[in-house]
């Protein structure tokens, strides 16, 4: 019983901390809302192999699995990373996963390598981030799992709040050959990972809403004092801090339980799901406290936080609702398999 | 107790929504932060400021329609069934004009008080500084006497419609030896004198609508001081008080959301799931006490009775309320929430989007939650005042 | 268009304030938790007029009505009355509704003068308080409305955590002789009555819990100040007081419209129901910072708080709970007449 | 990570299993508020100590298991699964022993030490007084020494235990000039001496279990002192300390009243209801997010860790996440709610109606949910401690 990072996966978060917060500080983030995806800060990331994080070492990638896209994704999460490194991650881990072995040969070492952008879409959400912007949409449709070409797809594109999310709807011809698998438990695992990834990402967005609105307290002063010496001040922050701290080993024994249990093994999913839900919850609380805590200044465009609490907003209903989760952790309670019990 | 109208009040209803139906623009017009918008909305302000609808509120002798709580809220309701434009100048016919009635000399009311209710002049605020936002009387924004004049100095932020404004009524700090609340006065600010910058605001939705106002050297006559010069605190109290006074007729615009979500969830194909089911109704609970609410208001203000720290409790319960009704409306729409308004699969309409951002700064602007509870348990409960800070 | 007391209804609450404030003090209510009901104090209801409040003149009432009744309920709250006035004046108002002349003829007089305990039984709600003591029991059963003599009926006790409730199930032999009426309209105005008596009643008991927490907080001192002037504390009573106050004219204008309007008025009934939703949240509210702010001597049986903490939570949950009421305003705005619109 | 056992702690589960499995008192013993209960409840811990079990977590040389964090998880988590008797003398083997084992000398350790494993000895805690509640420190039983002796004049409060115990550890100001943290001394009462009278606290749900205890000139030898005179703060601290690195296995109690809500929700006929099953949802979520931290709390201490301010966080979570379960369980039996335990009619079973209360005063006992946030802003987020207060 071990519920902790190892230490090599302490190491990559440190290293994925360090590298992000050089090489992608807000300012790049509010560059991509204006110019859309940044190839630039893409090859970097696989030049560091982050984007072959859960890709083979046969494939070019760092061979790693679940926890450790979990840890990265915090990170991501903390800088508002405003490229699909979630996105692209689940769809290797899903071509693994699903894929046939000439499948996986046609996109992993690309993906590795920084020159396959790929992006993924649940069953019964129309929505796919990235879309415009993806070489290889791993899709949910038709009951099955589909690979499909970039320019096999149609796209809507439908602009989002968070100008960095580019969304589209996409709409695809599939057939045998774009076909991964029609296993539902493989599908399922692949809905699992893409909750299990938000959740990391969510994690780390809402620590850094708490960390911006801790310093921010502590320098701002209103009535001859900082403001963080205020209880209301500091309660809001204790809340969201214990909520943040909270949700992170749940999601990371999720991720974990997803990586190392049989596809569709419904105690996987329920850990998915509650990490999803703990993670939503955690940054509605760490979004909420941190605009009232900035006050004013927050709610300007000039002002960075706002370019997390729009991701917060969206990550947090993206990728199943909390309320589609807890309605499916209800049907294991009261009719399942019990293991929620 | 009383729920129904009586006849008067009924063909005054009737009056006001026939006239609202035949002159209500039929097309959304600009916002107001444009140019173009801030014509149209003028070319509005001069239709009802023509059929005597522009200031109801304020004493006939001033211009106004002089009607009593009862009709204003009438007319509120209406004009927010009718879907009317908002109103551009409200910070003169709701604050700057009923402080220079209360304050202002016989002159001084002459001199701005018809170009306000004609809006000829349109008029911004500025209270709030960067140093000092909950903490009004933290204000730094100096006035120094020089002559017949007060030549200022300093720095106002989140100044709405200033760049369309050609008048400000500001709190400045004329005496830097005196008191914190003591040395402040209330002056008004030709937006057009040499020395005045602005910069504007872009809000976290995208928008603009508030900009920051540098003074450089700014040169005011002294006439153009409200009141006592350092008695400004106790003015812009009052200047804030009217504030609260007003809001008569709001439970329409919350009671139209929360219909709004009961048409999302439609939209969104949520209808029958009792846990959106449960949350809309308790967001009409909460517009029903506030429209409840506000009708007592109207019972005491039109008894006599006026509104002191209470007055907390009310934009306190309508913000809150705000912010949740579009939470609620975030998680009607689920994966669609994040869309903008513009998008093709956007359920929303009516620039949810901004509403819903607009909701979450409900809660800071015009006093933050935290400041109507403090408001709220000191001078209504009782409860001891924060002890004075001592850095450690 | 008037939304608040008239002169006389102030005078009311005033002399109901006065009158209940020193015969009902809490070594009362103490009393009627070990010895059951107070004839003596139902005796002392009857002399003021209290139970013969909503009581035409003509039997020997005040012949007032229901937002009276309103006025004196959340006075009754306030001192947790441990008496079923609630109940009692709900089944006058029923036998007024739906009874015939003789029926009122038998029952009022002696409801006014204190020779008659009356209690009420909801549609589908199987628990009567003060069944043990009622001479008549008002029954929602087979669709219809009955008005029962106690003796036809057979009791089991339930004891209950607030001992003065002293609640029972009841079995009753119902016919043509006990029925008032099966007008459904009538039904429904019989629960939203019972449902506005408990939202004035409730209203009341979280005013005291407010009211008694901060004159406990203002004088309690913990690190060398009152704990009244902490913001953590003055926060969780300045949230009680404006639900409590919020709560309050919305119960005014339910127990108004339930009142003059014909019987099952859609909008009386959703105003109902929106004021116990509304009363009971500002209770939970008030009950839970209550408790927080009294700490420790809140918790024990000697201190009075538990008294008001318990038929609180009684009342937040009985005559419709908080969810069953936001269901049928729900059912309003999504099919129904569109009275909640 | 790594969610699974080795071979030998899968053993020492199967071990502890089976070993309660035959020895678990199979009738639910008498409460330990009455003399019966107490002596039931001894011969279990009895049982306990004979098979090594009493204090898993004390070092082997003092007579405890030593066990390491993982086993003592997997042992509370047996334990309760088993629906064994609540322990008898915990403030003896969590608080009062660790205290001695670490600050105590070896006269001390003899002295005591054994007395608490075998339950010849109970235990009562003296911290709380009427006026130290949140505010410890400000705590006001004098020890005033008088040749070998110190005489103890005070009163203490919220005593559990106190009927049964023979002794107990407490903190009393034995210098009154001094600062009010440098002036307390820790020290071992024996509740036979003369001058120590009791007063029964029944508590809101109407069970006994805590007394106040009054001091008249009680006289206790200074051999009692743990620590140094006047040092006792820092000793009560760690002793505090020790409390809060408890509850290891505590997941097993909340996820079997997450169960017991599913249980309630079928009985009461709403096991469809999805507003119900939603509610429930989230409250199994917040069960498995305390249990992953309580694992990585273990896998740190595990790793020779430490706990620090963060222990406010995990009594915060927890407090607060059970009052939510209950008032869960509340709304699912709606009407039926406010029935006591025993009442025919009654849905909830295993004292549901203690239990519900109890959660209540979870959130203020060990340090109110205030306390705890307060540690958390201040020691583990850094912010600004409070002004001192100037009565003004």
């Amino acid at each position: 019983m071990d519920v902790e990072l190892s230490d090599q996966q302490r190491e990559l978060a440190a290293g994925a901390r360090e590298f992000l917060s050089e090489q992608c500080p807000p300012s790049r983030v509010r560059t991509a809302w204006d110019e859309g995806h940044d190839p630039r800060l893409w090859s970097q990331l696989a030049e560091v192999g982050f984007l072959g994080v859960v890709v083979p070492e046969e494939h070019g990638g760092l061979g790693l699995g679940d926890l450790d896209l979990a840890v990265l994704l915090e990170e991501a999460g903390r800088v508002a990373l405003p490229v699909p490194l979630l996105e692209t991650a689940v769809a290797a881990l899903t071509l693994l996963d699903a894929g046939s072995p000439e499948q996986c040969k046609r996109w992993l070492p690309g993906i590795a390598a920084g020159e396959v952008v790929a992006t993924i879409g649940l069953p019964g959400q129309s929505l796919v981030v990235a879309a415009p912007d993806a070489d290889l949409l791993v899709l949910a449709r038709d009951g099955g799992l589909h690979a499909v070409e970039a320019d096999r797809c149609e796209l809507t594109p439908q602009p989002a709040f968070d100008a960095s999310r580019r969304l589209a709807t996409v709409s695809v011809d599939t057939g045998p050959d774009t076909s991964l698998t029609d296993d539902p438990a493989k599908l399922a695992r692949f809905a699992d990972r893409a909750a299990v990834a938000a959740a990391a990402t969510l994690v780390g967005i809402a620590a850094h809403l708490v960390r911006e609105s801790v310093a921010y307290v502590a320098q701002r002063r209103q009535f001859g004092r900082p403001i963080g010496s205020f209880q209301a001040i500091k309660y809001r922050l204790a809340d969201a801090h214990l909520a943040v701290e909270f949700a992170r080993p749940l999601t990371w024994v999720a991720a974990h339980q997803v990586g190392v249990s049989d596809a569709g093994d419904p105690e996987a999913s329920a850990a998915a799901s509650a990490a999803k839900v703990a993670a939503s919850t955690a940054q509605a609380t760490a979004n909420e406290h941190a605009l009232q805590c900035h006050g004013g200044i927050g709610f300007t465009w000039e002002h960075d936080l706002q370019m997390w609490l729009k991701r917060g907003k969206a990550l947090e209903l993206a990728y199943g609702t909390p309320a589609a989760h807890r309605a499916r952790i209800a049907d294991d309670l009261f009719t399942g398999t019990g293991s929620t019990r | 107790m009383d729920l129904t109208y009586t006849a008067t009040e009924h063909e005054f209803r009737a009056e006001v929504r026939d006239w609202l139906a035949a002159n209500t623009p039929t097309e959304v017009l600009p916002p107001i932060y444009t140019a173009a918008g801030v014509a149209a909305h003028r070319v509005w302000e001069r239709t009802m400021f023509d059929a005597g609808y522009s200031a109801l509120h304020w004493p006939r002798e001033h211009g106004g329609g002089g009607a009593g709580l009862i009709e204003q809220a009438i007319f509120g309701e209406e004009y927010l069934r009718a879907g009317a434009p908002m109103r551009l100048n409200r910070l003169a016919l709701g604050l700057a004009g009923p402080t220079v009635i209360q304050f202002g000399t016989d002159e001084q009311r002459r001199q701005w008080l018809p170009a306000m209710l004609s809006c000829d002049d349109l008029w911004c605020q500025g209270f709030s500084e960067p140093e000092a936002g909950s903490d009004l009387a933290g204000l730094r924004t100096r006035a120094e006497r020089d002559g017949d004049d007060f030549v200022l100095n300093g720095q106002k932020t989140w100044t709405s419609m200033s760049a369309f404004a050609n008048w400000m009524f500001a709190m400045v700090r004329s005496d830097p030896d005196s008191s914190r609340h003591r040395s402040i006065t209330f002056i008004m600010v030709p937006m057009d004198t040499p020395g005045i910058e602005l910069r504007p605001i872009r809000q976290l939705h995208g928008e603009p609508g508030f900009a920051e106002v540098f003074f450089t050297d700014v040169r005011v006559s002294a006439t153009n001081v409200i009141g006592e010069v350092g008695e400004g605190w106790s003015v812009a109290m009052a200047t804030l008080g009217f504030e609260r006074g007003t809001g008569l007729g709001d439970h329409v615009r919350f009671a139209r959301d929360v219909a709004d979500l009961v048409e999302l969830a439609r939209r969104a194909g949520v209808a029958d799931d009792p846990v959106v089911r449960d949350e809309i109704a308790a967001r009409w609970v909460e517009v029903q006490q506030f429209r409840r609410h506000m009708q007592r208001t109207a019972t005491r203000l039109a008894a006599g009775g006026t509104i002191g720290p209470e007055a907390s409790m009310t934009k306190l319960f309508w913000s809150e309320m705000e912010a949740r009704i579009f939470e609620t409306a975030l998680k009607i729409l689920g994966p669609l929430a994040e869309l903008a308004d513009d998008a093709p699969d956007s359920l929303a309409d009516r620039g949810f989007h901004r509403r819903y951002w607009h909701s979450r700064a409900s809660r800071i602007f015009a006093g933050t939650s935290e400041v109507q509870r403090n408001i709220i348990s000191e001078r209504v409960l009782g409860l001891p005042r924060e002890p004075r800070w001592t850095s450690s």
